[in-house]
């Protein structure tokens, strides 16, 4: 039974980071940040769920697994995607951003 | 041989119209050759009808025909003028699409004639009006879109009679309609209503002057003559026949009928003086013979009935041969305008002579053939009793007078315009039918016995008395005519009052290019009297005249065309509109069913 | 015969992830900016991704994960196209 | 014997291979069309010989009905089956010498599918399996209607999708509720149990289809998509949409109400009142019409509405003379528009002021329209006349006095601008003759020659007319034919 | 603004009437009469052990023919309709490096993905369709990620053309065979194992390659050509 | 009733709003987004048809005790697919009428009317 | 080089088919191979660069140990998320660093951007060459010139050694 037990850990854990990229994604005051927050736990959630059940239910761990790797390969693609299209089409930084080396690279090529 | 009196028209119909395209002079001829063969067989005999079964669902419909008395006097008018227009129309070169329809038209019209029950009645009148309109739809598309649309008011308001009376009696063969359930007021009134505006009665006639106008002059004839006494026959066996049990029950009915008829004789005269037109003219004075007619069959005594057929007969001899007269002017002249015409006596004798004739028949005066019908007619209305209505129906042969003097100054007399010194008289065929109609305007006025034996047959098959009479002579209950004795007489006075004219004529012969007047001629002013010639009645008549129901009429119409109008935009292009329609319904649907969706 | 998962775990799961939704949803309705709403739906597939999966613990199919595989799949490649057409790429 | 199911099969088989003929030879496309048009035509040459003597039942999947879906061919099924098929027939003599717009391969696999669309309609006993045809007409007809990529035709395509997707989604609203109670989707199993039904779910579904199925059926006020689909279509698109298409339509909605539902007398007074109602509107929205397809377009729904409004009166004597005016439908309207089409050739766009004379420069064609129309009008002798005078009879039947009086007046309104436009066609002299290639005529002549026959022989039809009549009304004898006992 | 309230009540009261008419039925608790048979003696009888599979290839498989057809005809209508379109964007973003090389690699494993579904569809709960647009995706990626990528038309058309032709073909052997067509002219099989479920592994792969060369060319219709690729 | 009323009220409720939708945008692509939900909402109305209390995928890979009714999934399939097609022909349309009428605004689209 | 390329994507493919399958059955095995062909047949090509060479023991097991690492570098990143989300104030100070990366393929590359990602602080903005640009969530004045060390070092070191 250790292994439901496992399982129930990662469920709640997963649950909790599920929770956590949300808030994130609510608080958070621009894109990049949200993004940020959006990605990192979320992904992280949803990887512990699918372990959790893969623990749970142990011959459905290959396949569970399946579903956590390809959101772990394709989340960090998706968030970048839709950082860039923001940043190009000009949606600004928080305003309490102290840097952005980005802006200037670009100036600097236009110039 | 009743299938071929009808088929032979429209076999010879599309014959004509093939042959027609490489010549219309021999599609002309074959057309006449085709509309001769019923003629030939319509002449001798009666035989019993035939059958043509069409199965239909749901019901097992067929036409069938039969040739009674009515009908083949009618029938007999209408053959005749057909082949009599044809030789007119081989003048005017007419088409491959005219011989077409005029050929379907006068097999329309020889079906009416001969058919024995409703349905058949119904579909040959179809037939007629359509292909009637067709041969000037081209040319005056108004004008016949007008016929057609008061053509079809008139029929399908037939229709609707029609199928009440299936609906009651199962059946459909034209009888005498007895212990029918329905209201027979109404169902009468739709059946005749078809006839009523194919006789161009007063109020339904506005399409007629139009019409007659417009239509080919050659065909005019025949359309005026012969079509609108397909009017006449339904007349007649609606008050005869069908519902002769209603009619005589019923004398307000006739009483009303015959003011109808004579009211239309009246006013179709007057409104007769103020046309310009030739054609316009006549069509008016069509109208009011056949308010003649009308009124005789509202009197609807034998003596009267009689009238009204013989009045049918002469309208058709004399008017026709009016109109064919102006086709024949029209050939060499280009023009029906009386104002544009004058002088042609010396050009075209023939036709004078003919006109002359015609007129006098037009204005009812004997020997000829139109006055033996008004004759009786008068004695009719007298013996009834009916003062006022007789009045009206002198004051309407009086405008006939007026209108048949205008007819002939105009268009023969006065002086010759310089445009028609060339003019010769008209060709050959143009003049056969004025010759050959000539034959029975005066052996029907001077033997209107002959006629009156087939009228008597007819009033007896729906039960009425004949009219005694032998071959020249009529008797009334108040007096007797004697066609020949008064014909003789006329025919001495005239030989006295021509002998005493050539012999005493004091008067200056001038050409009849001479204007009568010397010095300045204003350009662009007639000169000719005919312009003015009754304008004092117009000026007299004016707020009368301008109550016109032809207005009315045409309200209805616009009315219906706005209201087109205004529905499709319904139609507006805005697919959200589209949308909201949709939704509406189906709330409306919701609605409707509110009971059993229970909200 | 498979082991239960106490009641208690799925309600703390489903509480929280019902939460967690709806504050994404607050998110894509407030916005303010198209990518704020992107990213908004970008964290909702992952959690419904995950919800799916629980949902074949929850019913105990284990054919229930492949449509959570699908879903997963088509989300990726529609966020994808959503950001390609944000910075006008299509 | 050819299997019925072949004519939908056959049809979708070929035109999945399409682009190949076309990469074979671009001519090639509209032979592969017209042998397999023609090949449809053959099958239901001999699908509606052999209903003659008794339906046949197809069924699919090797399971019986109600378990498969089935496909049943009563003499209805079979004689609209026939005309479809003909018509489509005529239409693909018609398209050899038509001018289509690239891709042309694309244009005759659109109109193979609508065609196969229609056929499978008018077959099917599935419920569902209706709606998926019905879905499959109606995208092909989409996409045929906007195929001329112009204003108009993207115009008319749109609006036309649009009203038709919401169509055919309150279609499967009506299914859905009828399935959620009777848990089947035959036919005639739906028809059978149509007792489980509780009043206001049979009311729901009936408005639904009504409204969903009025869409393709033409009836007010879900048509106003068809004059500007109709103005803006191909010529010979505007022909199948208003001869097969608007039948198809009108079967699904007839076959819905009579067979599946039960034609209670409600549904029934609201077919015939939403019948006269469109006919009215449709006549006089034409009689002020400009353009001469559009007007024709209108007078089509005029006549979808005439045809609704005899199914809507429900004897037997007024079913028949209901198909047999909506086969008159099709024959004059074929010969309308594709008559329109060899005009459209001559001049510059379809106004009626751009025809003055057309009828001279192509006396042929000229004829043929008026004939059309005049057949339409009810001309005796025309075959026309026969259908509208059994319609009329069983109109005064009834006793309807006010719906025959308005009937005569839409009538009256018809003649009005069909005379004006075939006066027009004749108006003016000295045309130039200059009539079309004799295998554009062919299709219109043989109609015209069916509409001649009929007018002469208009008998030959009763007992199809009074067997597919039988049919709707004898709802038990169509349950038995799918669930009692007909060998497969 | 008067116009808009009247559409919502409009809409809100069909909304209503309906809902009434449709609660009519006590939910949950459906009167099931052909699905019945299809859950108890399906499996045995189609060898599918996805119920839902099987009634939508056998027992309802003549509407998922419609249903195939339906797709290839609106691949058809599509790209008649945008035959000709001036397809003028000079401004197409370049994708980046991340996207374009993840799409690369993802591109192989998402197709193997599609079929997984499709020849699983009367095990798993997939099929044709899903399989189909999977696949389809699959492409997508790929032209999202890269401008110049290029599926060649003749290739569709021949998958799409083939895989409808042999369905259709299918359906004419079971007539042939068995008399009615779309018959299962195949054996039932081993049950829940891949080759089982008579002819409906078959059809399942044949719509999910054609499902998936549809959308597929959907795709690339709606895509066109810019002038760079 | 409280599964009726999530059941069949958000279904009824999602297709009220696609149909609001399609009557008061004015944007095309707004309009066949609002169809599109419509038909969402028809189809979700079909699945809820299918429902049975404790019913579980009609997949045998395990023995099931109760299993929701098959059909209503495969004709939602159907459907969905058939919306699908529906969708993608009307955004064509979307695209050709955006070139030819230079505006995707439905009310602009009446060059045939009355 | 073809042949190569070829079979290692049918070995790919056919290992994630036996994981989707789950079962190693004849006929799923069978099936897997024919589907895995046919894929390989058309995209091996864009699937890999070095085909068969991937798969010496160095780099499958560098690979796999990559893997806690980067779960242990997820955890932090969460954790740290975590703090900063629920702390009242959000103690964050955001910006855009510009790093170069020692990657030469773009697999390398992704693989970099990617777990960058996913840890602490830290996610992959633009990528142009061998430039990233970061969008940090608490940069530090000092940290903006040597961000190219600390942040896509860490994982380059390990990177390196199986990719590139
Ligand atoms: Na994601
Ligand atoms: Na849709």
């Amino acid at each position: 039974m250790w292994n439901v037990i496992v399982g129930e850990i990662l469920l709640v854990i997963g649950a909790i980071f599920l929770f956590l990229g949300s808030l994130g994604i609510f608080r958070l005051p621009d894109v990049y940040n949200r993004l940020q927050a959006g990605t990192k736990c979320t992904t992280l959630g949803a990887f512990s769920t699918v372990l959790g059940v893969g623990f749970i239910e142990p011959h459905w761990m290959v396949k569970s697994l399946l579903v956590g790797v390809f959101l772990l390969l394709t989340n960090p693609v998706s968030a970048h995607a839709i950082g860039r299209a923001s940043y190009r089409i000009g949606v600004k930084l928080w305003k309490g951003s102290v840097v952005d080396k980005l802006g200037e690279y670009r100036e600097g090529k236009n110039a | 041989m009743t299938f071929w009196v009808i088929a032979s028209y429209f076999l010879g119909g599309i014959v004509a119209y093939v042959l027609a395209r490489p010549s219309r002079k021999i599609g002309a001829f074959v057309a006449l050759l085709f509309s001769i063969y019923p003629l030939y067989a319509l002449i001798p005999a009666l035989d019993g009808g035939f059958y043509l079964r069409f199965t239909v669902i749901p019901y097992y419909l067929h036409l069938s025909f039969r040739l009674t008395l009515l009908g083949w006097f009618f029938a007999l008018i209408a053959a005749t003028l057909y082949s009599l227009s044809l030789f007119s129309a081989y003048s005017e070169k007419r088409d491959s699409f005219f011989l077409l329809s005029s050929m379907f038209s006068a097999g329309g019209l020889m079906g009416v004639f001969l058919a024995a029950d409703y349905l058949t009645l119904f579909i040959f009148f179809e037939i007629m009006a359509f292909f009637s309109a067709f041969t000037f739809i081209r040319e005056h598309r108004r004008s016949a879109l007008k016929y057609i649309i008061y053509s079809l008011v008139g029929s399908y308001a037939f229709l609707a009679a029609l199928l009440v009376i299936n609906r009651s009696t199962g059946s459909l063969e034209i009888t005498p309609l007895s212990g029918f359930g329905g209201s027979v007021p109404a169902v009468m009134s739709l059946f005749i209503l078809a006839f009523w505006v194919k006789s161009a009665v007063m109020p339904f006639h506005p399409w007629a002057p139009s019409a007659y106008a417009d239509s080919p002059h050659s065909y005019t004839p025949f359309f005026s003559g012969a079509l609108s006494k397909s009017g006449v026959y339904g007349l007649v066996l609606a008050f005869f026949y069908i519902f002769a049990g209603f009619f005589k029950s019923h004398h307000a009915f006739g009483y009303i009928f015959a003011w109808i008829g004579a009211l239309t004789a009246l006013f179709a005269g007057i409104y007769a003086l103020l046309q310009d037109d030739a054609k316009k003219l006549l069509a008016y004075s069509s109208i009011s013979q056949l308010g003649y007619v009308a009124f005789g069959l509202g009197l609807g005594t034998s003596l009267s009935i009689t009238g009204s057929l013989f009045v049918a007969l002469g309208h058709a001899v004399f008017e026709s041969l009016l109109f064919f007269v102006i086709a024949a002017v029209y050939i060499r002249t280009g023009t029906t305008m009386l104002t544009e015409m004058g002088g042609l006596i010396k050009k075209m004798p023939i036709s004078f002579i003919a006109l002359l004739f015609g007129i006098i028949a037009a204005a009812g005066i004997p020997p000829t053939v139109g006055f033996p019908g008004k004759w009786m007619l008068y004695e009719a209305v007298l013996e009834k009793g009916y003062p006022l209505l007789a009045g009206a129906i002198f004051a309407a042969s009086i405008t006939a007078f007026l209108y048949c003097y205008r007819l002939i100054y105009s268009i023969f007399l006065g002086p010759l315009k310089k445009e028609f010194r060339d003019v010769r008289e008209a060709p050959f065929p143009a003049l056969v039918p004025l010759l050959l109609l000539l034959i029975p305007l005066l052996f029907f006025g001077l033997f209107p016995g002959y006629v009156v034996d087939v009228t008597d047959s007819i009033l007896r098959e729906f039960g009425y008395l004949g009219v005694p009479h032998t071959p020249a002579k009529l008797l009334s209950g108040l007096g007797t005519f004697n066609g020949l004795a008064v014909g003789i007489t006329m025919g001495a006075a005239f030989v006295i009052a021509f002998l005493v004219h050539a012999v005493f004529s004091r008067s200056r012969k001038v050409s009849e290019l001479n204007n009568y007047t010397a010095g300045e001629v204003a350009e662009g002013v007639s000169m000719h009297y005919v312009a003015d010639f009754y304008k004092f009645i117009e000026r007299e008549l004016h707020g009368f005249l301008k109550l016109r129901v032809e207005a009315l009429f045409n309200w209805i119409a616009e009315g219906i065309g706005g209201l087109g109008e205004v529905l499709r935009r319904v139609y507006a292009g805005d697919i959200q509109a589209y949308l909201v329609y949709l939704i509406l319904f189906l709330g409306f649907l919701f609605t409707l069913y509110r009971g059993v969706l229970r909200w | 015969m498979s082991a239960q998962v106490s009641g208690l775990i799925w309600i703390v799961y489903f509480m929280l992830v019902t939460a967690g939704i709806f504050l994404l949803a607050l998110r894509f309705i407030f916005g303010p900016t198209a990518s704020d709403r992107v990213v908004a739906v970008d964290g909702m597939t992952t959690v419904t991704t995950a919800l799916l999966v629980i949902l074949a613990l929850f019913f105990r199919r284990v054919i229930y994960i492949d449509v959570a595989l699908v879903y997963a799949v088509l989300a990726f490649i529609a966020v994808l196209a959503i950001a390609r057409y944000l910075e006008g790429g299509l | 014997m050819v299997s019925p199911i072949l004519a939908i099969v056959i049809p979708l088989a070929i035109a999945f291979l399409m682009p190949f003929f076309s990469a074979l030879s671009r001519k090639s496309v509209k032979w592969v069309f017209l042998a397999v048009i023609a090949f449809n035509f053959y099958a239901a040459i001999m699908t509606f010989l052999r209903v003659l003597s008794g339906p046949i039942l197809v069924v699919t999947a090797g399971i019986k009905p109600p378990f498969a879906i089935n496909l049943l061919i009563g003499p209805l099924g079979g004689l609209l089956f026939l005309l479809f098929e003909g018509v489509a027939f005529l239409y693909a003599i018609f398209l050899l010498k038509a001018e289509i717009k690239e891709p042309v391969h694309r244009f005759f696999m659109l109109f193979l599918l609508n065609v196969a669309g229609a056929t499978g309609m008018i077959l099917t006993g599935d419920l569902f399996n209706l709606f998926v045809f019905l879905e499959i007409t109606g995208i092909s007809a989409y996409g045929l209607v906007g195929f001329k990529r112009d204003k108009k035709g993207l115009e008319g395509g749109v609006k036309y999708l649009i009203l038709g997707s919401v169509g055919s989604t309150l279609f499967l609203l009506g299914v859905a509720l009828l399935y959620s109670q009777v848990g089947t989707l035959n036919m005639a199993d739906i028809a059978g149990r149509i007792w489980m039904l509780k009043k206001p779910t049979l009311y729901a579904a009936f408005i639904m289809f009504l409204v969903g199925l009025g869409v393709e059926a033409e009836l007010f006020p879900m048509n106003a998509w068809v004059p500007d689909a109709y103005e803006g279509a191909h010529d010979t698109v505007t022909a199948i949409l208003s001869t097969v298409l608007s039948k198809a339509g009108l079967y699904a909605l007839i076959r819905v109400v009579f067979t599946v539902l039960s034609p209670q007398k409600a549904f029934l007074d609201l077919l015939l009142w939403a019948g006269l109602i469109t006919l009215l509107l449709a006549e006089l929205s034409a009689l002020r019409q400009k353009n001469v397809k559009r007007m024709i377009a209108y007078s089509s729904v005029g006549q979808m509405g005439l045809v609704v409004f005899a199914f809507g009166m429900g004897s037997l004597f007024a079913l028949q003379a209901a198909l047999f005016q909506a086969v008159n439908h099709v024959l004059s309207k074929g010969v309308l528009f594709l008559s329109l089409a060899i005009m459209g050739k001559k001049r510059e766009g379809l106004e009626l002021e751009n025809l003055r004379g057309i009828g001279r420069e192509l006396p042929v064609t000229g004829l043929l329209f008026s004939i059309g129309a005049l057949s339409l009008l009810g001309l005796p002798f025309l075959s026309g006349f026969w259908s509208k005078i059994s319609l009329l009879l069983s109109t005064a039947d009834l006793k309807l006095w006010v719906p025959l009086g308005l009937v005569l007046l839409a009538s009256i309104i018809e003649a009005f601008y069909y005379l004006r436009t075939i006066g027009v066609f004749y108006t003016g002299t000295d045309f130039r003759f200059r009539e079309t290639a004799f295998i554009r005529l062919l299709p219109v002549l043989v109609l015209v020659f069916v509409i001649l026959y009929l007018g002469f022989r208009p008998g030959v039809l009763a007992p199809y007319l009074k067997g597919a009549a039988k049919e709707l009304v004898d709802r038990s004898g169509y349950i038995g034919w799918v669930i009692g006992g007909l060998k497969p | 603004m008067i116009k808009k309230a009247f559409l919502i009540l409009l809409v809100a009261f069909t909304g209503y009437v309906f809902f009434v008419a449709a609660s009519a039925r006590p939910f949950g608790s459906p009167r099931v009469v052909v699905s019945k048979r299809y859950l108890e003696k399906g499996l045995n009888e189609t060898g599918s052990q996805n119920i839902v599979t099987s009634v939508v290839v056998l027992y309802r498989g003549f509407d998922t023919l419609g249903e195939v057809t339906v797709l290839f005809l609106a691949a058809t209508a599509l790209a008649a309709l945008i035959s000709g379109f001036p397809f003028e964007r000079k401004e197409r973003t370049e994708p980046s490096l991340v996207m374009s090389t993840a799409s690369r690699y993802l591109f192989p494993l998402i197709l193997l993905f599609g079929a997984y579904i499709f020849v699983h569809g009367h095990l798993t709960p997939g099929g044709g369709f899903p399989g189909g647009v999977v696949i389809a995706s699959g492409f997508l990626l790929m032209f999202l990620a890269f401008r110049k990528y290029r599926v060649s038309e003749g290739g569709l058309i021949v998958t799409e053309g083939l895989a409808g032709f042999f369905y259709v073909l299918i359906g004419l052997i079971g007539l042939y065979l068995l008399g009615s067509f779309l018959a299962s002219f195949l054996p039932p099989g081993r049950l829940h194992t891949l080759l089982s479920g008579g002819i409906i592994p078959l059809i399942y792969i044949l719509i999910g390659f054609k499902v998936g060369s549809e959308m597929t060319g959907i795709l690339r219709s709606l895509k066109g050509e810019d002038e760079n690729g | 009733m409280a599964e009726n009323i999530i059941f069949y009220g958000s279904s009824i409720a999602l297709a009220a709003i696609g149909l609001l939708i399609a009557l008061t945008r004015r944007n095309l692509i707004k309009i066949i987004i609002g169809l599109d939900l419509m038909e969402t909402g028809v189809n979700m109305f079909l699945i809820s048809i299918g429902y049975r209390r404790g019913g579980t995928a009609p997949i045998f890979d395990i023995p099931l005790s109760k299993a929701v009714d098959p059909v209503p999934q495969a004709l939602v399939l159907t459907a969905i697919v058939i919306g699908v097609a529906v969708t993608a022909l009307a955004l064509t349309f979307a695209v050709r009428i955006h070139e030819k009428y230079g505006t995707l605004d439905i009310s602009k689209l009446r060059e045939m009317k009355w | 080089m073809k042949v190569s390329k070829w079979l290692y994507t049918v070995l790919v493919l056919l290992l994630l088919w036996l994981f989707l399958t789950g079962s190693t059955s004849m006929e799923e095995v069978i099936a897997g191979i024919v589907v895995s062909v046919l894929i390989a047949l058309f995209a091996s090509d864009i699937f890999t660069e070095k085909g068969l060479k991937n798969l010496t023991p160095k780099k499958i097991v560098c690979a796999i140990l990559y893997i806690p690492y980067l779960f242990w570098e997820m955890i932090k990143a969460n954790l740290d998320v975590a703090y900063r989300v629920l702390h009242p104030k959000m103690p964050i100070r955001p910006g855009i660093v510009m790093v170069k990366t020692r990657m030469k393929s773009d697999l390398g590359k992704l693989m970099v951007a990617s777990s960058i990602t996913l840890t602490p602080g830290t996610f992959t903005l633009e990528v142009d060459g061998d430039t990233f640009f970061i969008h940090w969530i608490n940069v530090k004045a000092e940290d903006v010139e040597g961000a190219s060390e600390q942040i896509p070092g860490k994982f380059e070191k390990c990177l390196l050694r199986f990719l590139d």
